[in-house]
């Protein structure tokens, strides 16, 4: 039974294999679909909000407690804030140190998203669960790749979730030469695996579904911009500065949402990977480059789905732009640094790339020393309006030939194509699809 | 048989179930040993009933307490899976604003003015007090931390599969700290919150060059007027003192009046 | 016993020379003010004139933290096969003060004490000691002279003993220690004993604290004190955290459990250090708990040390003096300001 | 210069267990499973000894012998189910394997008892370490003067050996005195009330009786002061005393009370022995 002339209401209820509580409501009459709504039911737990009062060096600490599994990109970012917000101007080491560190999140964010949350819906699976069985070389690659990065993470920050090594202005505790040395060995080894995982993206059949947009990441003269960079638009091809973020993402409120929604030069914009890779396409490593275009993914892509290809392409590039960087800081002895700093007033904010797309963290400190105001802009909300966007335009495409489970399923896959990231969505938001 | 087991989460960064999906060496073997039924996170299965029943995150709302009693009616056994679900972690430190002006921080003045005379307005909101989930449901044992220790995930799940109880002694930090053989931090003129918190953690900040700021939650016996003297000693002032204490520790009855 | 002499620099060579073959463990500066017995390799820093208690005592090279009593297999047919192997492996102690020296030679006793613990006599025959005498008290925590362990030298192989001048008498007193020297070139020394009276003399007078009360009265005067001020007085600040067992170098309690590997059939039986200031350590199942206030945990602590252990043992106090406890006790309670108060209440009639 | 390590001492570790089979188990309460369990060589035991009991993967706690010294290989417990490893000693039955190793502690010395009046006062549980000596004392009845056994449960479904109870009752110089605190309307002929109430009227010979007490830490103080109103020296009374345990062997530490470790020194101590331990009957 196909979605054509049906009068129909399709509510998924706690969205699966995403991170955090979403919903969808699709509401269909006599084939005309009337409603697509995306509601996010996290609760919220009032980051901004609770942070004030605290000390500088804590909130790095603190707001990695957003989210799990982007716990790195928000340290980073509210680490470059806070040191914005105090002057504090951290050594080269520091950044490099700092730039592996996010990148060892980009590899185990998508490897994760790519193999655990995707894959399963490609492979017609219900989880990544049967794929033990039926795929274990697959689930098993996943595994290795995944325990890599996650080894990579600890190896530097202390721990794989909300490292403590990384606070303002370095190290606590600097990783073990030994350990980098083997983390090196074992990233050069893991290129079989991820020339393999490029293989098995080949054979993902995307649906053909293209919704051009405004494509948002940030954009660095000398890198594939993920640490550092300035905020570039695909619709002006120009950057601005990361202290204006708040004239890109415009946060508004809708009738239906709980959250704000953003939007810049167009109605909604895009970030993640397919942003980035859109927009940086040029920058990213020929091995990289290479990958994409075996999975046949060229820049401008305008395919939501495909931003899953985006992942890949990223984790090729973060993998062997890791093994430059940890070539280059075997070639010299780490050395400890004073952390010690002179506190002043002031207000910083930081930006960086996170696996599911730009973030921006906002502080301010008042006379006393803690922390007075503070804001965050996740990804995911900046994403919600877009993904909703997409929703609205290819149900009424997808209905004729579909039943309405496969629609479902098409909903669901669109939605975690965007690895939302919900727990994120600090700025709460409901989008309802009732008719 | 093999134990059903299922894994579900409120208001939380749902890093400790990712914690557990980190366990790459050991998760098919744990995966032999039980039977996951549900786990949102990475598979889209539902089921109506399970043995053990892992709740990560802290309740905030009345739909949030439906749905954990619900999960309590179906699971045998029910583990509070980390800081979150055992005692509120960081945003408990949101109790200590009242939550009009929790609204009106993220969502402006005019969400303020209305949240307090609407009931009906944006009900998802209705945002009531951060809690840990013994608050609301019946809990059979405690993964503390943030994130929670595989280990102890464990050593749960070996002695469940037993036929007995876990055991986490309630142990100070401290104990681990010497047994890394770390340098206290006092030693250093820097403060720790170690000596009152229920360690487990192996000391894992302190090993890295950091404190303990206290995520698995005071210890059933911590000194705490001791701990406070030993702060001031330190010239942390009583303010500092008790904002240190709203970190991890919102919820402990201390955080309420140091 | 053969005596000799050897400048630090030569000395520091052979230690470095023995780390070449064989695992060694030396006292090295550990984070802001602390040392720590660490595997010396070439980039170690190995000198004699710093030196304050290392964070935990070198006891921890014979007992560790945890070590695997035995491993368990259950087959498929019920029968359970079961394996316990004893570490063999040799190592060397080196820089062992003699605080550490005497609680080493105390540990002795109490692991072959009645039904003997085979994994630590084993580590312990395998475990050769260079001990280096303290010219002065490490810092103000040290009561070593007080309770009388300045002087121990049973349980080293071979002593180091610094003299006028800067060098060190070298003395092997046991055979192991002979052969740890053998093919070492050094110059021999006829007049040990006058060289050591001599360093003894050298050393300040007052080394270290002390108590009112001479050594080998001490227990008498700890016995009279059941019922005292003194124990509720030193807890008032005590977590019950257990570091000042945790780091003492005559504290041997340990505790046992299982951990069972992912095949829910094999694993290892444990053994971990423990500690009776910790709150549970006397708890019972059902709840009773036989020493649940720290007080009573703080006496038994204290009259294990000066009146128990001594007691049974005969070999002195069981605090060597190392001050371990009163230094790395976040609270700062002091062994020897709690024995001070008991003596001080003991002298009254 | 190379050293050669001491060669490694082979699997003769104290820790080490023998894997046993159960023979047999039945409930004989609802809290208490008695065991027997075949062991590759008799124990050689003294009676108030006790062994370490394990299961591989949950762990080991101290149990006492309840069978008297005997040449066959076979040792018989009750073990209350209190915990994490006694409830899964609770899930097994004849046939599966349990660790065993010891005995261990001190004992009774039976040859002591040659002669003399015996009183026995169990407390619940603590008629299982009693009847290893009981056994052999009612078995060769006439060698001792009268034999008092006084047991007590907490209502009629707690007691525990009652075939046993009947059987020495039968023996000539042998009273059993059952009671339970409160009979909780289940059928019950014998006594009501705590082990002490029949003290008072005993004729207890003060020189020439021993008597043995093993019950909860409560019990102690009150069937202390009941003897010594009947002016029972401290060196006639025995106490079996329980202490958290972890080795068995005299190091662990947690057994200790005062300078003395319960499971070397004890778990039996002779009260006057106990006199100088103010930690012991706390
Ligand atoms: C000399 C002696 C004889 C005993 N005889 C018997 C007996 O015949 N029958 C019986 O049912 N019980 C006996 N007990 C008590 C029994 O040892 C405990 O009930 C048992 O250790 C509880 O273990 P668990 O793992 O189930 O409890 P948990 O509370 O989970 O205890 C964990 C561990 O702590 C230690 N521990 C806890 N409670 C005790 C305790 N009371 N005594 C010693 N160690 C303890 C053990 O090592 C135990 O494995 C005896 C105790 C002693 C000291
Ligand atoms: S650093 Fe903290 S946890 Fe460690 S010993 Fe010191 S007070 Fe305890
Ligand atoms: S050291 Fe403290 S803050 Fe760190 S994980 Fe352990 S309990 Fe949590
Ligand atoms: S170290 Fe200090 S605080 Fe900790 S248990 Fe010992 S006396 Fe108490």
């Amino acid at each position: 039974m196909d979605g054509a002339n049906q009068t129909f209401s399709i509510d998924v209820n706690h969205i699966t294999r995403v991170e955090g509580h979403g919903r969808i409501k699709i509401n269909t009459r006599d084939g005309v679909v009337e409603e697509v709504r995306l509601c996010i039911t996290e609760a919220n737990r009032f980051f901004e909000n609770f942070v004030k009062g605290m000390q500088p060096e804590e909130i790095p600490w603190i707001v990695s407690r957003i989210c799990g599994i982007c716990c790195v990109g928000h340290q980073m970012t509210a680490t470059k804030a806070v040191e914005a917000a105090l002057a504090i101007e951290p050594s080269e080491q520091t950044v490099l140190l700092r730039k592996m560190l996010t990148e060892s999140q980009f590899i185990q964010s998508h490897v994760l998203h790519v193999y655990f949350l995707a894959v399963p819906d490609f492979m017609g699976a219900m989880s990544v669960l049967p794929l033990a069985k039926s795929h274990p070389e697959v689930v098993k690659r996943a595994l290795r790749l995944k325990k890599l990065a996650n080894d990579y993470t600890a190896v530097l920050g202390g721990r794989m979730l909300h490292p403590m090594s990384n606070t303002l202005k370095g190290f606590r505790k600097l990783p073990e030469r030994h350990d980098l040395e083997q983390t090196l060995d074992r990233l050069r080894a893991a290129v079989p695996d991820l020339e393999e995982t490029v293989r098995i993206a080949q054979t993902l059949k995307m649906p053909d579904y293209e919704r051009e947009t405004e494509y948002v990441s940030l954009k660095h003269p000398d890198e594939y911009a993920l640490y550092d960079g300035e905020i570039f638009s695909s619709d002006t091809q120009t950057t601005v500065p990361v202290d204006h973020y708040l004239d890109v993402t415009n946060e508004f409120t809708v009738e239906h949402s709980t959250s704000k929604w953003s939007k810049w030069h167009r109605e909604s914009y895009f970030v993640g990977a397919l942003a980035r890779f859109n927009n940086n396409f040029d920058m990213l490593l020929p091995q990289a480059k290479q990958a994409a275009a075996d999975l046949g993914l060229r820049a401008p892509c305008y395919n939501p789905y495909k931003n899953t290809l985006a992942q890949v392409v990223e984790t090729v590039h973060c993998t062997h732009n890791s093994i430059h960087m940890l070539e280059q800081i075997l070639q010299y002895d780490l050395t400890e640094e004073d952390l010690g700093f002179t506190f002043r007033p002031g207000r910083g904010i930081g930006s960086c790339e996170v696996p599911r797309g730009i973030l921006f963290h906002d502080y301010t400190f008042d006379q006393s020393g803690a922390c007075s105001k503070a804001n965050a802009i996740i990804p995911t909300s900046q994403n919600i309006n877009n993904i909703e966007r997409d929703m609205r335009a290819f149900v009424p495409q997808m209905l004729p030939g579909m039943s309405q489970e496969e629609l479902k399923l098409k909903m669901e896959m669109l939605l975690r194509a965007y690895d939302p990231c919900i727990s994120c969505a600090v700025h709460m938001l409901e989008v309802e699809f009732v008719g | 048989m093999k134990p059903k087991i299922a894994f579900f989460d409120f208001a939380s960064c749902e890093g400790c179930q990712l914690s557990i999906l980190n366990c790459e060496d050991i998760l098919l073997d744990i995966l032999n040993l039980v039977e996951l039924v549900e786990f949102r996170e990475a598979m889209s299965e539902k089921a109506p009933r399970y043995d053990i029943a892992f709740v990560e995150g802290s309740i905030h709302r009345d739909e949030d307490i439906g749905r954990i009693r619900d999960v309590r009616t179906r699971t045998t056994y029910l583990v509070a899976l980390g800081a979150c679900a055992c005692n509120g972690n960081v945003q408990a430190r949101s109790n200590f604003v009242a939550p009009a002006v929790n609204y009106a921080e993220t969502y402006g003045e005019e969400a303020r003015n209305r949240v307090q005379v609407d009931p009906d307005f944006w009900p998802l909101w209705a945002h009531t007090r951060v809690r840990p989930l013994d608050r609301v449901v019946h809990v059979d044992a405690y993964l503390r931390g943030c994130p929670t220790v595989p280990n102890e995930f464990l050593h749960l799940v070996t002695s469940l599969l037993q036929g007995t109880e876990p055991h986490f002694p309630p142990n100070a930090v401290c104990v681990e700290c010497k047994k890394n053989e770390n340098e206290c931090v006092f030693e250093q003129n820097r403060t720790c919150m170690g000596p009152v918190i229920w360690g487990g953690c192996n000391a894992v900040c302190v090993n890295n060059g950091y404190v303990c700021d206290g995520c698995r939650g005071c210890l059933p016996h911590a000194n705490i007027e001791a701990h406070v003297r030993l702060m001031r000693q330190y010239r942390i002032s009583d303010e500092a003192i008790r904002s240190r204490y709203r970190l991890f520790l919102g919820f402990e009855p201390i955080a309420r009046g140091v | 016993m053969t005596d000799s002499i050897a400048s630090q620099k030569e000395i520091i060579g052979w230690i470095r020379d023995l780390a070449g073959s064989h695992p060694v463990f030396f006292p090295e500066r550990h984070g802001k003010n602390s040392y720590r017995f660490q595997t010396v390799t070439h980039t170690s820093d190995i000198q004699f004139d710093h030196y304050r208690p290392s964070i935990v005592p070198p006891v921890k090279c014979i007992v560790p933290a945890r070590e695997s009593l035995l491993h368990f297999e259950k087959k498929a047919d019920g029968r359970v096969l079961l394996d316990a192997p004893v570490d063999s492996s040799f190592r060397i102690l080196a820089g062992v003060r003699p605080c550490d020296l005497k609680g080493l030679f105390l540990m002795d006793l109490f692991f072959a004490d009645g039904i003997a613990d085979p994994y630590y006599l084993t580590r312990r025959k395998n475990t050769f000691v260079i001990a280096y005498a303290c010219p002065a008290a490490c810092d103000e925590y040290a009561f070593c002279a007080a309770v009388d362990s300045l002087d121990h030298r049973n349980g080293a192989d071979v002593f180091l003993t610094p003299i006028k001048g800067g060098d060190l008498l070298v003395t092997a007193i046991t055979d192991k220690g002979a052969g740890l020297l053998a093919g070492v070139q050094l110059e021999a020394c006829l007049d040990g004993p006058a060289k050591r009276i001599g360093a003894i003399a050298a050393r300040p007078d007052a080394f270290g604290r002390s108590f009112q009360v001479n050594p080998t009265n001490l227990p008498a005067v700890i016995k009279k004190n059941w019922e005292s001020p003194v124990w509720e007085k030193h807890v008032l600040d005590c977590f019950s955290c257990g570091t000042c067992n945790l780091v003492c170098p005559t504290c041997y309690c340990f505790d046992i459990h299982d951990d069972l590997n992912l095949d829910a059939s094999s694993g290892t039986r444990h053994r971990t250090w423990d500690a009776c200031m910790l709150p549970h350590f006397s708890a019972v199942a059902g709840g009773h708990n036989f020493r649940a206030d720290p007080a009573g945990r703080q006496r038994h602590r204290i009259k294990r040390k000066f009146e128990y252990l001594p007691e049974k043992y005969g070999h002195g106090m069981v605090c060597v003096g190392c001050g371990r406890c009163g230094r790395q006790c976040t609270s700062g309670i002091d062994i020897f300001d709690i024995v001070t108060d008991l003596c001080a209440i003991g002298d009254q009639p | 210069m190379k050293i050669k390590p001491t060669p490694q001492a082979a699997n003769n570790s104290v820790y080490l267990p023998e894997m046993c089979t159960i023979l047999e188990t039945h409930d004989m309460t609802e809290q208490n499973k008695f065991f027997r369990v075949e062991l590759s060589k008799p124990l050689q035991h003294k009676p108030g000894q006790f062994v370490m009991v394990s299961i591989m993967g949950v762990g080991e706690a101290p149990i006492s012998i309840s069978n008297g010294p005997t040449q066959q290989s076979i040792l018989e417990m009750v073990i209350r189910r209190t915990g994490r490893l006694t409830r899964v000693l609770h899930d097994l039955d004849a046939g599966d394997t349990i660790g065993i190793r010891g005995p261990y502690g001190s004992g009774f010395d039976l040859n002591e008892f040659y002669g003399k009046d015996i009183l026995f006062v169990a407390g619940g549980l603590g008629l299982a370490p009693l009847r290893s000596l009981i056994t052999p004392v009612t078995q060769k009845a006439d060698r001792f003067g009268r034999i008092t056994i006084v047991s007590g449960a907490r209502n009629p479904a707690e007691e525990l050996y009652r075939d046993d109870l009947k059987t020495w009752d039968r023996i000539d110089n042998v009273t059993v005195l059952r009671l339970v605190d409160r009979t909780e309307n289940m059928p019950w002929k014998f006594g009501v009330g705590l082990v002490t109430q029949p003290l008072p009227q005993l004729a207890i010979d003060p020189q020439n009786t021993l008597a043995c007490l093993c019950g909860p830490p409560v019990m102690y103080k009150f069937v202390v002061m009941a003897l010594s109103a009947k002016n029972l020296p401290a060196e006639n009374i025995f106490v079996d005393l329980e202490r958290r345990m972890k080795c068995g062997v005299g190091k662990c530490g947690h057994c200790q009370i005062n300078h003395r470790y319960c499971c070397r020194d004890g778990p039996v101590f002779r009260l006057s022995d106990v006199a100088n331990l103010p930690e012991a009957l706390q």
